[in-house]
């Protein structure tokens, strides 16, 4: 179930994981894309923070409308139509039913696909939100299974994106996008202990 | 990393407050966005917003004026502006007859820009798009995210430009640009990677003897690294490409762009322009037009890009068209 | 060495190639020589001839054209053409109303015009000279060549360019420069030193985190080497000295251009004359008109020029009659 | 007395000199000017050599004459009119009278201090020159005059040509167009032994 506060808090979770990890998501940026996702990101999350805020909130979906606004306008790059739609889509299924925590992951996957278009195996932060949510459907979701997923970008060859020009030379790094999509999925669970 | 800077994170906003400055008889910025427009804007022409990331110079805010593209969007460096940032460009770049964006191919833009065309939709703003992927230096095109669109880009905007002023509907420009953008090839080579401020570290290494052939306008991978070549070797081997990808056959007419990349001293470009004039000249093609200088740039880059569009109906028409723009 | 290039002897002549195979619709090269004249020559105009070393690029060839130059000279890099290569130039420029040799203060390049001028002027050629000595960072020139002649020159050109388009005989435009020139001043800053290609190595080695002011186009000393500055500290330093050297009073209207020294991307000039700008808001004078962009390089150098005009008359409008050649 | 044999052959000692310490006389101008004089000399000097080998000379004014010509239109910079004028007022002088060396040189300084306006002790050319020639004048120029003379530079401040920029700092390093004089004043010098 979500409620504006546990939202708010994940959110700000998130936000404090994306924060101490910028450098590390542009240096995995720069090894198979152009080395901006940590920037793309601290700056999306600031103005989230700063929205989450100042924003006045009556229902969980608002909470997640107004992030979305905030990381669409500010994260640019591929990443901000993609975290922007996954929040906007989240939002929509939040004011539907705020209890279905599942659906309302879901229903953010989709709305990254119908943006960026990428199957599971592509490379991108799919590979995560993915297998992720299946884990969390079936009520098993675990640190491990976020590891996990995240870990098996590994061997991937993109075909999306940015890295996609690397062709083969992208097997063996982690997708920066996977990486960034953790933490926030690591802040829900943090949440639900 | 030796800039002429201050924040790293400042760089955007402080430039186009400077391009503002220099030309402000030209254009000017929407407030609170990173919008440039042109001043003189002509009612009933079809309006072509571009932009992308910043460290591109002069594209794409060089590029607006009379004859050319009406609005600029600039991102972050090397990051596509986001939808809400585009949207304040078709706002104030329409001028009634619609407005066609111009975008570069590259994952982030085509998404950024096609939000901002659906939200420009829902206020009643007619929009289409044009995706330019001019580089073919991505040679797999199925198993990536698509040719990424580099100098060729510039073709587009001064192209569709002339089409615009000529008084085109928004479909025309629209269909032109459709058929313009599969004739529009090019092809790079670096000495050195850009170094974004931000990152403060070039986005990738080559030794002091080494260059790299096909690399894209934010240091994305090219072919092919090998030790330095001379400029006649590089002319081979980029128009060797073009003239493989082009098939070129008796009797095509052609136009041509020299780009440097950023730090390349004009002088070399016009050594690198010699040596492809010289390997032209075993081809049965003609070369209708040429331009050589700093078009479409990554950052403090060293590197060139060659492109040829093979031209059609009246097109080297257009590129001759007047235009008054900052830096044509 | 990271340049491309075939023999580091032959850049000039290969350039020059380059340079009229990419403009040969408005230039063309005087054969056998290293002079470029414009094709659609004006008769009974006073013509302009400038010039000097190469690797200015694109002075001096970019400026070739109606309403500016009309001829340019090019000697080796960074070395001033011999006396016969200006008397070329000097006899293809001629259009019957005499030249104007534009000179920039080095010791070569007033010898070699002055004789170049003996030569015109005995085959019945009316010349005359006039050298520009804007660089301020020489400071003490009663023990010096004098100060130097560096991206001031570019204001001459356009002005003068129009005055004689303007159709003023040649003891007028030869009058209005000598006012001109000692109303412009310039000074500069490197971040790196420019490499002579024939040389292999930079002019002089700057450390990774220092820079120098007041260094000229062929990597003459500056006055002060110091740690690296934000943009905004070298507008201070910079502005600073042209204060100080104009001793800026109420009212005054001046000219502004800001130079990129070859390598410079045009983000960094455009965020560097935001800082001028600031720093000038302070001032009691006027900014009439502003330009930036590479316009008197030093081959790959990496820094900034900045130039102040102060105006009289109708320069302003000088400044912005309208002008046809390959880089303004 | 010259000839146009010991002319011919005079120049082309110089020109070897000048070939053989191309990169020297460069590096010289590195320190204390634009790094350019031994290639500008280089070219003008190879200029000099085809000039000498290809054109007709019925005396000794014509050898000079021509490789003035060659110097003037192929060395450039501040060394090539200097060169050039020398070479000529010594072709002049020697139409008059090519019995009288020391008077040639004097010609040919006096064209070098016409064009560039130095004085001795501004560290340049001159300071070469000036003193050879007068050691010639009482008879009693060697190779030490001229080793001396060059070596004199050193302590000089620049007060001419681009070395006049660095002010101060010009002191303590030869001039690079004083080196390619001793070259010449040697080169005539081995062919009086
Ligand atoms: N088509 C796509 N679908 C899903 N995710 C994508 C897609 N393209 C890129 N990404 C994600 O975006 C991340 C890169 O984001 P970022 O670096 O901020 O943008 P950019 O690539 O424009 O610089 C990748 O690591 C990947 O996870
Ligand atoms: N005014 C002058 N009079 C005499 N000699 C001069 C003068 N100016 C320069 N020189 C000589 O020219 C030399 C430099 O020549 P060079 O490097 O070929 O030309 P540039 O200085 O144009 O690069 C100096 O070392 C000096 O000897
Ligand atoms: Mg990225
Ligand atoms: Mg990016
Ligand atoms: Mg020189
Ligand atoms: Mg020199």
């Amino acid at each position: 179930m979500l409620t504006v506060e546990n939202t708010k808090a994940w959110l700000l979770r998130f936000a404090e994981k994306v924060e101490a990890n910028k450098a590390h998501l542009s240096d995995l940026d720069s090894v198979i894309g152009d080395g901006d996702h940590g920037n793309n990101m601290a700056r999306g999350i600031k103005a989230m923070q700063e929205a989450l805020e100042s924003k006045e909130a009556s229902d969980p979906a608002d909470v997640l409308k107004n992030a979305s606004m905030a990381l669409l306008s500010k994260i640019g790059g591929a990443s901000g139509p993609l975290y922007g739609s996954a929040f906007l889509d989240m939002s929509k299924q939040a004011k539907e039913d705020a209890s279905d925590v599942s659906a309302i992951f879901r229903a953010g996957l989709s709305g990254i696909q119908k943006r960026g278009k990428a199957e599971p195996g592509e490379k991108t932060m799919v590979d995560v939100w993915h297998p992720v949510i299946k884990a969390l459907e079936s009520g098993e979701l675990t640190t491990d299974t976020i590891t996990d997923a995240v870990e098996a970008t590994k061997p991937l060859k993109a075909t999306k994106g940015r890295a996609s020009y690397l062709g083969e030379r992208s097997i063996g790094e982690l997708d920066p996008g996977a990486v960034s999509s953790s933490y926030l999925f690591e802040a829900w669970l943090e949440g639900e202990d | 990393m030796k800039k002429i800077i201050n924040q790293p994170s400042q760089v955007v906003d402080e430039m186009l407050k400077g391009f503002v400055y220099a030309n402000d008889e030209r254009v000017e910025r929407v407030p609170e966005t990173s919008v440039i427009v042109r001043k003189d804007k002509k009612k009933g022409e079809v309006a072509l917003v571009s932009g992308g990331g910043s460290g591109h110079e002069p594209a794409h805010a060089g590029f607006v004026g009379d004859g050319m593209l009406t609005a600029a969007v600039s991102g972050e460096v090397f990051t596509s502006p986001s939808p809400d940032q585009v949207l304040e460009g078709i706002k104030a770049a329409d001028q009634g007859a619609g407005v066609l964006l111009i975008i570069k191919n590259y994952t982030g833009d085509v998404m950024n820009f096609e939000m901002a065309k659906e939200l420009a939709e829902a206020e009643g703003i007619e929009v289409e798009q044009l995706v330019v992927d001019d580089d073919i230096a991505v040679e797999d095109s199925t198993h990536t995210a698509g040719r990424r669109g580099v100098a060729g880009t510039v073709i587009v905007h001064k192209m569709l430009g002339a089409a615009a002023k000529r008084g085109l509907s928004l479909k025309e420009v629209k269909e032109l640009g459709d058929k313009l953008v599969p004739n529009i090839k090019s092809i790079g080579v670096a000495m050195t990677a850009a170094t974004v401020p931000e990152v403060g570290k070039p986005g990738f290494t080559l030794e002091e003897n080494e260059m790299e052939y096909g690399v894209g306008i934010h240091s994305e991978p090219g072919y092919h690294r090998t030790s330095i070549k001379s400029s006649s070797e590089i002319a081979t081997e980029l128009v060797g490409k073009l003239k493989d990808a082009f098939e070129f056959g008796d009797n095509e007419h052609y136009g041509l762009l020299v780009n440097g990349l950023g730090a390349t001293p004009l002088m070399e470009q016009y050594i690198f322009a010699h040596d492809v004039e010289k390997q032209l000249e075993h081809e049965p093609i003609k070369i209708e037009f040429k331009k050589v200088g700093n078009l479409m740039t990554s950052l403090d880059m060293n590197g060139v890009s060659l492109t040829l569009v093979k031209l059609q109906d009246d097109w080297a028409d257009l590129w001759y068209d007047p235009v008054h723009v900052t830096d044509w």
